[in-house]
């Protein structure tokens, strides 16, 4: 199955631009569904971003983050073709992680 | 309880009136012509708006309000349908139980050729619209048809519309009176007040387009579907066509009919040959 | 400070205090060390999440209160086209950023998303917000171990017409 | 104008005002007629929302023994269904009104 992290790394000069959509419900635990039950909170905890085995990014999230969640920085160090690793957990131990080469 | 009644009528009957006053002169016509219907139609919005680009019409409520359209750039950077469109070109390349795929049912294998559909059937004296041509195709290579309102009939919809994008609107009518009478439908079903609101698609989006209904600003109706399949931030997920006809109804407090009813087949057939030249813009991100 | 009762008061305002100039003095200390002092804990900050009012956000992520600066330029819109999906971005001038946090004042939860900016990234993040209503939104800047803020309304309703 | 006026003459002949309690008898009466209405209505593919939800609550106002609210809503049911084949019967009509020429 591909992956739920759909990342985009470009650099230019030194600088990177990392986009990321992250397909995940992100659901409140505050709205009920059709049948009138309460739709547990199921959300993205953390999402980090690692590139030349250090964190340049790492995101804390609570329950107001949208759903399928998207997140855009930059950051200096990198290069064409350096590996970016990106991972998440969240609040049910759900997971997952890639990797992505700045292009 | 009488008196609310009363209340009711009256709004309705000054609703009735309100409205036609303040539309259009017009003047009934018997013989249905539908290059003219389109042309007016057309000119209709290039006059009303006569700073929008002709083909920006397609994005809705985009091409009406900066605000707005700033939002929307912000979110084609990285657009929520993504996912949609990603599921729908591995659908398409996944073959049946019978080892056949969806490009065996269409022409040009399915690609780029969202623009002619909805087309006219003259064996079958209908219009046949992209989502029922995917559901026939399902039935005849036995799988079971899909919802016409769910994610996969948004997710096929949105890469064959992935697949047309900037290719303009290309509907033909061809000389059979049937087809002339399909159109003919399709726009009294347009211009029909409904529901207990009493209103029809016109009240909103040729008579208000730009203007806001609470917090969402109503698209033109000129390429109105041309964004089809639709990632809609109030559904948090896809939209196809039929959904969108569906919600609108109720949302007058007018039962709907069954997705892919005549009535939608013909509002659809109408509403995409009045918006022939603009470009294909779909899948698209809405409010 | 409240006068403490307790048979050692003087000590234990001596601590405070102490940790309190350590933390602030902190501030030339070897990267490493502070980033991860400073951005609160590396742990994720379960209790300031579960905060319903803005104030007690701040205090339980980072300790201490924070003043606006127009250093800090916070980027929403004026009325969001979809309360679910609230494009919200902040850039600032300031240096030595080591966490970017926003709130959304009258959510049921007032910390939305909090981030952690290591060296040699750039302070600056979009991201995509749900708002309950029509409220503020304010963006919190941590530079040099102090807060900065910006806050910015955004109308927030319910689309469509009847139903 | 006339439109209207023929409306609100229809609605009123419908609505006999009914002093004393209603009874199972008068529901049953009532019901019958907002659903004769209803199916009109929907036959004509113009039913209204609001026509489903009274005919519904005036069936549970009914199972719950409630006659007088039964029949309140079933009346309240047969005029919108009615209200609903008048708008379709003058929009077959009106709508031109509406069209851009």
């Amino acid at each position: 199955m591909a992956s739920s992290i759909r990342v985009r790394a470009t650099a230019n000069g030194d600088i990177t631009e990392v986009q990321a959509l992250i397909q995940h419900p992100m659901d409140t635990g505050l709205v009920k569904d059709s049948k009138g039950e309460v739709i547990p909170a199921h959300f993205i905890q953390q999402l980090k971003f690692e590139c030349n085995g250090k964190d340049v990014f790492v995101a804390d999230w609570g329950t107001a983050v949208s759903k399928d969640p998207y997140v855009k920085f930059s950051f200096k160090g990198a290069k064409k073709g350096d590996e970016l690793k990106i991972s998440w957990t969240d609040n049910k131990g759900g997971s997952d992680t890639t990797t992505a080469k700045i292009a | 309880m009488k008196a609310r009644i009363h209340l009711l009528l009256g709004s309705l009957s000054a609703a009735l009136v309100a409205f036609a006053l303040t539309s259009p002169r017009v003047v009934a016509a018997d013989k249905v012509d539908p290059v003219t219907d389109a042309k007016a139609f057309q000119n209709f919005f290039f006059q009303k708006f006569p700073n929008v680009k002709h083909e920006d019409f397609v994005n809705g409520p985009y091409s009406m309000n900066e605000d707005m359209k700033r939002q929307w750039q912000e979110k084609e950077e990285f657009p929520p349908y993504e996912f949609a469109l990603d599921a729908g070109k591995e659908m398409f390349a996944t073959p049946f139980k019978n080892g056949k795929t969806y490009a065996d049912c269409f022409p040009n294998g399915g690609i780029g050729i969202r623009q002619n559909y909805p087309y006219f059937d003259e064996k079958e004296g209908k219009v046949v619209t992209l989502e029922l041509a995917l559901n026939r195709c399902r039935e005849a290579n036995g799988e079971a048809p899909y919802s016409y309102v769910k994610d996969e009939m948004a997710s096929l919809t949105a890469y064959m519309a992935y697949t047309s994008r900037g290719k303009p609107m290309d509907i033909k009518i061809p000389d059979d009176p049937r087809a002339l009478a399909a159109f003919e439908n399709g726009k009294r079903y347009f211009y029909t007040r409904r529901g207990q609101m009493n209103f029809s698609c016109a009240s909103c989006h040729v008579q208000s387009p730009g203007e806001r209904i609470r917090a969402e600003i109503l698209a033109p109706a000129l390429g109105i579907l041309n964004a089809m399949p639709i990632y809609r931030s109030e559904w948090s997920g896809m939209g196809t066509i039929s959904r969108r006809f569906v919600t609108c109804n109720s949302q007058t407090r007018a039962v709907p009919l069954e997705p892919q009813a005549d009535e939608y087949r013909d509002v659809e057939y109408f509403l995409s040959y009045v918006a022939n030249g603009l470009p294909i813009s779909g899948p698209g991100a809405r409010p | 400070m409240t006068t403490t009762t307790g048979p050692h008061p003087t000590r234990r305002l001596i601590l405070q205090g102490a940790a309190s100039v350590a933390l602030l003095g902190l501030g030339n200390l070897p990267f490493g060390a502070m980033s991860a002092l400073a951005a609160a804990n590396d742990k994720y900050p379960d209790e300031a999440f579960k905060l319903k009012n803005e104030a007690d956000a701040i205090k339980a992520l980072y300790g201490k209160a924070a003043e606006p600066s127009d250093k800090v330029k916070l980027d929403a819109p004026e009325i969001a086209e979809n309360g679910g999906v609230v494009p919200i971005s902040v850039t600032t001038t300031l240096d030595k950023v080591a966490s970017i946090s926003f709130f959304v004042a009258e959510n049921p939860f007032a910390l939305a998303a909090s981030y952690r900016i290591p060296d040699g990234t750039i302070p600056s993040v979009a991201n995509r917000l749900k708002m309950a209503k029509t409220t503020n939104v304010t963006a919190i800047v941590e530079a040099d171990g102090k807060l900065y803020s910006a806050t910015k309304e955004v109308k927030v309703t319910v689309g469509g017409c009847g139903g | 104008m006339k439109r209207s006026l023929a409306l609100a003459i229809l609605l009123a002949s419908s609505l006999a005002p009914s002093a004393r309690a209603a009874n199972e008898a008068d529901y049953k009466a009532a019901y019958a007629a907002a659903e004769a209405a209803s199916k009109e209505a929907a036959g004509m593919r113009n039913q209204w929302t609001v026509t489903v939800s009274a005919l519904a609550a005036a069936k549970r106002a009914a199972d719950g023994g409630d006659f007088d609210r039964a029949t309140a809503a079933a009346k309240e049911a047969e005029a919108l269904a009615k209200a609903s084949i008048f708008q379709a019967t003058s929009e077959k009509e009106a709508w031109k009104a509406m069209e851009i020429r």
